[in-house]
């Protein structure tokens, strides 16, 4: 789960973390009044999921009223990759000298949390992981010992940040590792964290994402959770459950287990096809379930034929079947061809249900796939 | 032979009066697994399954002298319970459940690197040795007794290759299932290792998917370390970067690490054919026997 | 630092651990009004550091008010091992079918925490490690892990606890422990932890005991502090800093170093003399310390002559010379002989320093202590 | 020969710029300690008493080749210290600081036991090969360079002791003083095993005090693997049950463990004369020469 960037500097801030002084506005009038509250030059931030929202023309600073009308104008509303502005965060321009990196993220190679510092903050930092490895200061922590306090001033200077400032920022990182462990974070970040002339450090931005798994112990967390698709697709996988991610092409898949619906999408192109989505049942599905699944792809105005490819394990064929059945049955005419593969537990059973007018059945993955491929190619000229 | 399980496995199930752990822990003894006892806190003194269940993991290992368990409870109290059974006399343990938070992982590794005992998972199928135990979740009727080991982040996906083994009459010593999460006790090398030592192991299918660097770590010990002889197969060539394909270990990131190109690049480097198909990896299988 | 049993309770009942209701009392007309709140039966118990404070004599059940005036009035100002009692909590009795133990503390051979259960609470938990070590079940803890939930667990049901009201004698030891770790407590204890004919479980008794090393970072604990002393000369060392122990003999000892001042002790009794006490004035003291020092000892009407025994490290023997010259110098007679050794860092001048009109002198321990022990049966007889 | 420290120790001193820092970091120069380096936050870039200080140990360790450090940082922060330089380049970490919460101390025993670093103390006076290097704050002048191996718990009696040996012309390989507190780096069994494979150590004296078991474990230490010979002396024989003698960790419990009397019977039946006063002690030295 992503915090917005408002959400990440009100923990951050709870935490003791400086922050500058700002305002959540979702109109134009809101905008106008927090730039008389927080002043000029104020940053007009709109609040969204995605990255480099400043190249995109999500964020820009007005130095007079004029300027913040013209500028709310623009980005409230605005369509940034895909997702629509309906907040921005209206924040007192920091007069700034410096801006540094602060970071603290799962290292998933070596399992183990690792807190990062760089000089070179400001700018994308994993084009400065790439380009300059060793701009950027990192430290491993021991989970079970949490951050010592030597690690983040070890941290600190080896990325070379200015003594004058390097307890400060020492202390930002060990408040940050904190509060990445309490509140189950997968990443929590602050790019940049700007230095001023007088040699104050502030967050000028804020990242935290939440571990999903852990959500369960951070009721206050979930709160704040807000639900936020590219397309009314995902907005349904998420009401559903599914593991559904939408690419561009015109054959829907729906399989069980990850491993196996990557292989089915692999199999699609290989066979020269083009996949329109990823959409795992997940195991143990009943009939509804698989029901739910076929009227997502179906939802797709890209999909021109469907492949249906299970493995039982603990997913039983006969309830894949039925599901299928249950789905189809309710239309008249069959919106897009189904090709379904059982294989696994109650194969036999299910293939004895299935309802054969419905549906093209294949015995292979491979077979399968062809055959999906081959429908969409019809369908689609 | 066989790697790690086989018939002398004394299995505990820590969670057997749970729905899933139920089932399952049925599934096993079906299956012939030597399941001696159940673990749940508070249930000491049940049967189930005409299994005896204690209230601690030390207790079920003591008393029935087990040596393996099977983790079949809520994400919640997953870390808890392998935690447990890491400390107690256990010397595996094979954590089935899914949605384990990642920094509870992250805590369980750190332990790991403290004793001897070596976890399977979590969010896996589990291990099986056909013909002689499974512990977890893998359908055991599609698996034979035979030559080839079989190591898969992925529980489908492993079902598909082992029935197209199955169905040319290719057996399996014993297959096990990683896990797709990005924390997991149980490697590509520490699997691939095993089966090496296994003198009956006469081919390895490996089965990775995109996101993290295990594979391309494999390939690595592969080219230096074994003799045996690999197939690949790596899921996800068309998964999109910054995409989490189900698994919360199967990401390609936005800097490009993790992708399938750079795994069936290091495992073709170190020698092992990756199939493009589940098909074609059972004809590479075909040829090494 | 000890926190009294009402001070330890507040610490336990804010973590969520089930306390009977109680008042403290001052006056015999408080305790009145207490047991008036609490009901009867209600524990009239004197808040005093003392262990075995029931077979004492000082807490006692009133059934009635008749009773509860008897036993304020019994207790109130009772002298318990050497402290007086000034205040009593009042604390309503507990209908319990059976008494448990549970605890934390440090094993400091393995440098670990342990966590303790057992069936057999209510009674002198150390006679029960003595007596059936085997009813004490202990977990050892990983400081950097802190307990984990299976620990409490299985601590409790290896004790034998009934199942029934295992899960939650399991939470109150996780609660202790993390109380442990968060007070940076020595040891926390509930003895008896008492179960109800209902299966509730109560804490009948609460200790708290908190390194004093580490209340730098417990201010709130500090605060909790009443200085308690088993006698004037104690409270005076406290006051000066001074590691102190008074015992029963009439040589008193003044040294530098916890390891020395022992064997100081150690020879006077080999060489037939008793010691009066233990006084450590530590490393590096100056004159002022040394003078206070000597006001100690001398402030003590059981000490019949002094041996002041000096290995300079950082401690400088001129120094010593000083403080020693400074705090005799103003007596018009020495109070008690003083026999003075001084070896180590500037000894030759503090022996240039010393007046030797004031104190005798001898240049080894053996020496030194063997002439104290002379003077003190001297002057004794 | 000599145990630990010696001409060629290369040492850090973290708090140098502090009072007790700076003083004992110019006598330890003075002794002829090869003192290279300080290292104190915030204060990289200066110099003190002609050494370079440097904001963290592992800067310190790697710029001046270094391999011990003494730690002289305020009980609040000397955790922290200990924690920095045992996952630095360090080999030996001195720590000086009396009065480390007991809390600090079990954690930092914990990683001890995962890296390859020893510690000595905290609480104690350090470690001094005489005429080599000294780390620590023992008064060097009363130690010369002999055959006797010293390890205590005190300090000052470690002088008391080295004093009565040096007045007889019995010189020291080295002398380590271990600490008073109840968790320390360094123990007795240690220590002993140290001097044991030091061929220049003769003879070894171990000053031990009321308070824990160590001594006792000392003891069965040297009856089964010692062959180099101990005498040995116990302070606190007066000292009555539940009251704290000046050292944390001096002190007999009320249960009546950490006596003098245990400990010294185990002493003796390991073979260990125990003096009655330290000048005792010497003259079983002088027996073993």
């Amino acid at each position: 789960m992503k915090l917005h960037e408002y959400q990440a500097k009100d923990v951050f801030a709870d935490a003791g973390i400086p922050v500058p002084e700002s305002r959540l506005a979702t109109t134009v009038d809101e905008v106008l009044d927090a730039v008389e509250e927080v002043g000029f030059p104020a940053a007009i931030k709109a609040q969204v999921h995605v990255g480099g929202r400043g190249k995109a023309g999500g964020i820009k600073i007005a130095t007079d009223e004029e300027e913040a009308r013209e500028y709310a104008d623009d980005i409230l509303g605005m369509d940034l990759k895909g997702f629509t502005v309906d907040k921005v965060l209206v924040e007192a321009g920091v007069d700034f000298v410096d801006e540094l990196y602060v970071g603290v993220t799962m290292d998933r190679g070596e399992g183990e949390p690792v807190a990062m510092v760089s000089e070179q903050g400001g700018v994308d930092i994993e084009a400065v992981a790439e380009r300059d490895p060793d701009a950027i200061a990192r430290e491993h922590v021991d989970p079970a010992f949490g951050m010592h306090p030597y690690q983040a001033r070890k941290a600190v200077y080896d990325a070379g940040i200015d003594r004058d400032v390097a307890g400060d920022v020492a202390s930002v990182l060990t408040t940050l590792y904190d509060l990445w462990e309490e509140k189950d974070a997968s990443d929590v970040e602050i790019n940049p964290l700007m230095v001023t002339a007088e040699g104050e450090i502030v967050a000028a931005d804020a990242v935290m994402n939440v571990d999903d798994d852990a959500l369960f112990r951070h009721p206050d967390l979930t709160e704040l959770r807000e639900e936020t698709y590219e397309d009314e697709l995902e907005r349904k996988a998420g009401e559903y459950g599914f593991d559904y991610v939408r690419l561009s092409g015109n054959v829907g898949i729906i399989g069980n287990g990850a491993g196996l619906v990557m292989t089915t999408l692999d199999l699609v192109d290989y066979y020269g096809g083009s996949p329109a989505n990823f959409l795992d049942i997940g195991g143990g599905a009943k009939a509804e379930r698989v029901t739910n699944a076929l009227d997502m792809v179906f939802s797709d105005e890209n999909v021109d034929a469907v492949v249906f490819n299970i493995f039982g394990g603990i997913t039983r064929g006969d309830e894949v079947a039925k599901g299928i059945n249950e789905a189809l049955e309710q239309f008249d005419e069959i919106p897009k061809p189904v090709v379904v593969r059982l294989a696994g537990t109650n194969a036999g059973e299910g293939m004895e249900i299935l309802n054969t007018d419905l549906v093209e059945v294949e015995s292979t993955l491979e077979d399968a796939v062809q055959r999906a491929v081959a429908r969409a190619e019809e369908v689609a000229t | 032979m066989s790697v790690l399980v086989g018939d002398d496995t004394r299995v505990v199930v820590q969670g057997i009066t749970g729905g899933e752990g139920g089932f399952h822990a049925e599934q096993m003894i079906e299956y012939g697994t030597n399941v001696v006892a159940g673990a749940v806190p508070g249930k000491g003194g049940q049967e189930v399954h005409g299994v005896p269940v204690y209230d601690t993991v030390h207790e079920a290992a003591r008393r029935e002298d087990a040596d393996a368990s099977v983790v079949f409870v809520p994400p919640a109290f997953a870390a808890d319970a392998m935690f447990e059974a890491l400390d107690s006399p256990i010397d595996l343990v094979v954590a089935i459940t899914e949605g384990v938070p990642t920094q509870d992982m992250a805590k369980v590794k750190k332990r790991l690197s403290e004793v001897d005992t070596r976890l399977i998972g979590p969010n896996c199928p589990g291990i099986i040795t056909p013909g002689e135990a499974k512990l977890g979740i893998l359908p055991g009727n599609i698996f034979s007794s035979g030559n080839v080991g079989l190591v898969s982040r992925s529980g489908t996906l492993t079902y598909q290759v082992v029935d197209n083994l199955t169905s040319r009459g290719i057996g399996q010593t014993t297959a096990i299932g990683i896990g797709g999460d990005p924390i997991i006790g149980t490697t590509f090398v520490d699997a691939l290792e095993l089966f090496e030592a296994d003198e009956e192991t006469e081919a390895i299918v490996m089965c990775g998917e995109i996101g993290g660097e295990d594979e391309e770590e494999a390939a690595n010990y592969i080219a230096q370390y074994m003799d045996t002889p690999v197939a690949g197969f790596i899921a996800g060539r068309t998964a999109p970067p910054g995409k989490r394909m189900g698994h919360a270990g199967a990401i390609v990131s936005g800097s490009g690490t993790g992708t399938a190109e750079s795994k069936i690049d290091a495992l073709n480097d170190a020698g092992v054919p990756v199939g493009d198909t589940p098909e074609q990896v059972t004809d590479y299988v075909e040829e090494y026997l």
